[in-house]
């Protein structure tokens, strides 16, 4: 329990709490929640990706070690999660544009779990090609 | 209380209260009250039940105890309530937290200020009787015009203080305020050029992130989530419209 | 909070927001598929880039992307600022600082397709 | 005393609302102290009804006359806070058919405008009606809503100047020799006690007038006579649903937004503060209303509760509803010797603006000052007014 009325809580804290907290919230906050996470860490994904991208500009040596370094199994876990987050986003992007333009809002809940359940899936599937094929 | 509670045995449960009086009870801190909850007993018959017997001091704000003025909303086990149609047992708990609603500034104890709301809905064209859904199909005696009822809002502020985005932008419109203007829109008594510039502004329809939560906790039915999306889907229809030239 | 509400600017970037998640899991999708059917072993070296941006159709699609990868992260990212409650002031700020770091995104990559686009 | 007032009225019910508007409008320097929520008591629990009379139009005609001027005056100073669907007196057994003349007469005795209709128009009007329905009378009751029609005469009266002090309680009565100058009060918003002075206090307690009179010496025969009601979800009746009988127990369906509330028993009690919730009253609710209309019994309910009646009558009175609904103004200076408090009681949410007029017209007969009463036509802002 904080001693400080909710209604005075400093910014930041206040912020993380309405937006990630799901103590007495439902599917629709954590629908929200993943969307603001996941959008969060492919914003710093897009600078990062940039950056290694600029290695291409010094030339093959720099680009090879870079690719050393991506199959490495801790890019691995990255590339990984980052498949993870950009398919839950685009996902629930799609249902986030359906529920927001009025369109299928009362079945909000229902399509959050069909997002997760296709991400889910289509995340396997982007594995096994990563891990097995490439 | 799906079999209209049928009497049964009391329970005790423990009630662990926000507490906090500017400049009394400063910094506020949470109390605890035993009381003998019976069946039928909601979470506003406990408060009552602990300022009539344990501590008069104890604030809260409550008027009709049947949902109809709004008065009593706050937050039980973090998640809010409409205090005088939550039974206390059905939460299902041995100790339930209450505290004030989210948002909206605090008097004291579990009372908030509801300024900031009215503020908010004045703009929004809200009316308090709109024309009965209500069986259409009966006759009407001849004195009566047609029949008429009040709007399923009941101003608690539950879905403001629910909202992730009113939490944190004290200048987003908010899911009551942007609900009661489509509202007034499909109502039509009011210029709909400016009641489509009010949703379609900077801290209108648009700032809703479509977490869902006023739906949640609306206690009266009203749907502002769904109202809301409505909203913009009438905003987005009267831009492109209004793109083409054509008329509104 | 203040007593009306300031309605001079309008809002609608949710709009061009969605309408953009839309084209990016499209465009997406084609890299996807381009990834797969044109650089059929994947980018595994360098003469690989060049080779597959070479290609015209790649090219102008990655440049779209970018372009609308940086527009859909950049108000995302405004997004969550303003939700924590901006001044009017502070608002115009945060424009200023996301559309300057979009323009520089946009440059560098343009500069880096460029780059290599005359490499190969 | 730091602060000081011509008029400091105890109670934020619904005749402290009008009492303060009325006052307000009539220039003078007024406060209203509440221990709660403003409606918190008595005013904002009643079942919403906006009486035609009609109930009382056989036996209590003076209630009566009362609520069929009153409620004509509502509709025109607080236009659009009521759903005005007219009501209906139904009869279901033939008793009810032979009390029809009775209630036609005390109708047109009383100024009530009344219309008959046989049994199948009335349940073309109301579907929901039990089959067996003989016949309806209509009359012009409407549905109010207990929060937000006080609340209109609050932000009215607070613009006109009135200072309204909810979250504050009356923990003394200040007397010098014999005369009420003015009050001790608690905030319940940061726990401190202060004094208001006033030249004149208005206890409109309601069922606590006893609390004020007891602190200041004084005596008023309230009895708290509470009812139990129940709300259950849905909407079964467009018009307002009455038994046509003599007044009793669960007689009344009043449908308000998509619940209707059904009331109402009676029963008496010392302490107002705990009324309770008498099981069998609530079951009889269902039994009895389902008369009526029989969807009630199996509708889902949303919420039972009780409210008190402030009624007036001496301890030797032994029945309730043979008590009058009528309001009464007690000066102290006539009945105790007490200068400088007056005491409203009695009435109803239909009467609140009626009440005030007479008590403000004491108030002004004591203090000295002349000002009409502009109640009757002032229209009232609308309840959101009060938080502007």
């Amino acid at each position: 329990m904080t001693g400080i009325p909710i209604q005075h809580e400093p910014l930041g804290r206040r912020a993380l709490r309405a937006w990630f907290d799901p103590r007495g919230r439902g599917v629709g906050l954590i629908g929200f929640a993943f969307n603001r996470i996941s959008g969060l860490a492919l914003f710093v994904y897009l600078f990062l990706h940039l950056m290694v991208l600029s290695t291409l500009t010094m030339g093959t040596g720099a680009w090879e070690s870079f690719l050393q370094l991506a199959r490495s199994p801790f890019f691995i876990v990255l590339d990984a999660s980052l498949m993870a987050a950009v398919i839950y986003h685009g996902l629930n992007g799609v249902r986030a544009t359906l529920v927001g333009l009025g369109l299928l809002t009362s079945k909000h809940k229902a399509m959050f779990w069909v997002v997760i359940v296709a991400s889910a899936l289509l995340w396997a599937y982007a594995v096994y090609l990563m891990l097995f094929v490439f | 209380m799906s079999d209209n509670g049928r009497p049964g045995p009391k329970r005790p449960v423990t009630f662990k209260v926000f507490r906090y009086k500017p400049g009394d009870t400063d910094p506020p801190r949470y109390d605890e009250f035993k009381v003998d909850v019976d069946p039928r007993m909601t979470v506003l018959d406990a408060l009552e039940d602990i300022r009539t017997s344990q501590d008069a001091t104890l604030l809260y704000r409550h008027s009709c105890h049947h949902a109809s003025c709004g008065t009593c909303a706050m937050k039980a086990n973090g998640r809010e309530i409409l205090s005088c149609v939550t039974n206390v047992l059905e939460l299902g708990t041995d100790t339930v937290v209450v505290e004030p609603l989210g948002v909206l500034p605090l008097v004291a104890d579990l009372t908030v200020d509801m300024t900031s709301f009215a503020d908010h809905f004045e703009p929004a064209g809200m009316t308090l009787l709109r024309k009965s859904e209500f069986n259409p199909k009966a006759e009407r005696p001849a004195s009566v015009q047609d029949y008429a009822r009040y709007e399923n809002c009941i101003e608690c502020g539950a879905c403001i203080s629910a909202c992730p985005i009113t939490n944190t932008d004290p200048q987003f419109m908010g899911p009551a305020d942007l609900a009661a203007l489509y509202r007034a829109l499909v109502k039509g008594d009011d210029l709909p050029e400016k009641l489509y510039a009010l949703a379609d502004c900077e801290h209108g329809a648009w700032r809703c992130h479509t977490a869902m939560e006023c739906t949640a906790a609306c206690p009266s039915d009203v749907d502002p989530g769904g109202l809301l999306m409505a909203l913009r889907r009438r905003v987005t229809g009267y831009k492109i419209k209004r793109l083409f030239g054509l008329k509104v | 909070m203040q007593k009306l509400v300031d309605q001079e600017r309008a809002g609608g970037t949710w709009l061009w927001q969605a309408l953009s998640g839309v084209g990016l899991l499209i465009l997406l999708g084609l890299h996807m598929i381009a990834q797969h059917f044109i650089a059929q072993e994947g980018l595994r070296s360098f003469q690989d880039v060049l080779a597959y941006i070479r290609n015209p159709i790649i090219l102008v699609l990655e440049l779209i992307f970018l372009l609308v990868v940086t527009y859909h992260a950049l108000v995302g990212a405004r997004a969550v600022i303003t939700d924590l409650g901006l001044t009017r002031q502070q608002g115009d700020t945060v424009n200023r600082i996301l559309t300057a770091v979009g323009v520089i995104m946009v440059v560098w990559g343009f500069y880096l397709t460029w780059f290599l686009a005359t490499r190969a | 005393m730091a602060e000081k007032f011509h008029v400091l009225v105890i109670g934020g019910g619904s005749t402290g609302a009008a009492l303060v508007h009325d006052l307000a409008l009539r220039g003078l320097r007024v406060t209203l102290v509440e221990r709660g929520e403003l409606t918190s008591g008595t005013a904002g629990r009643h079942h919403g009804l906006l009486h035609s009379g009609g109930r009382y139009a056989v036996q209590d005609q003076e209630s009566a006359r009362e609520c069929i001027e009153e409620n004509m005056i509502l509709r025109r100073i607080a236009p659009d806070s009521f759903e005005e669907n007219d009501g209906l007196f139904v009869a279901i057994t033939d008793e009810d058919v032979a009390y029809r003349g009775a209630f036609v007469r005390g109708c047109a005795e009383c100024g009530i405008p009344t219309r008959e209709f046989s049994a199948a128009q009335t349940l073309r009007m109301e579907p929901y009606l039990n089959p067996l329905v003989k016949l309806a009378v209509q009359v012009p009751d409407a549905t109010l809503d207990c929060w937000r029609l006080p609340m209109r005469f609050f932000a009215t009266a607070k613009h006109n100047g009135a200072d309204i002090r909810p979250y504050t309680e009356v923990v003394d009565i200040l007397k010098r020799d014999r005369t009420v100058i003015g009050v001790r009060v608690k905030s319940h918003v940061n726990g401190q006690v202060y004094d208001i002075g006033a030249d004149l206090v208005v206890n409109a307690t309601g069922v606590w007038a006893e609390k004020i009179s007891e602190m200041a010496g004084v005596r008023v025969p309230v009895r708290p006579s509470p009812g139990v009601m129940v709300a259950v979800r849905g909407r079964w009746c467009n018009m307002v649903i009455n038994r046509l009988a003599p007044p009793g127990d669960g007689d009344i369906v009043v449908p308000q937004r998509a619940l209707s509330v059904i009331g109402t028993t009676e029963w008496y009690t010392d302490d107002p503060d705990r009324l309770g919730l008498p099981e069998d009253h609530v079951q009889k609710m269902f039994e009895k209303c389902g008369e009526m209309l029989p969807v009630v019994r199996t509708a889902p309910l949303r919420a039972a509760w009780s409210a008190a009646r402030p009624l007036i009558g001496d301890e030797t009175v032994a029945g309730g509803r043979e008590l009058s609904r009528t309001f009464k103004c007690y000066d102290h200076k006539e009945r105790d010797g007490v200068e400088g408090i007056v005491t409203i009681s009695g009435g109803k949410g239909t009467t609140m603006r009626g009440m005030a007029e007479l008590t403000a017209n004491v108030v002004c007969q004591k203090l000295g000052v002349h000002a009409p009463c502009r109640t009757r036509e002032t229209v009232l802002l609308p309840y959101g007014a009060y938080y502007q």
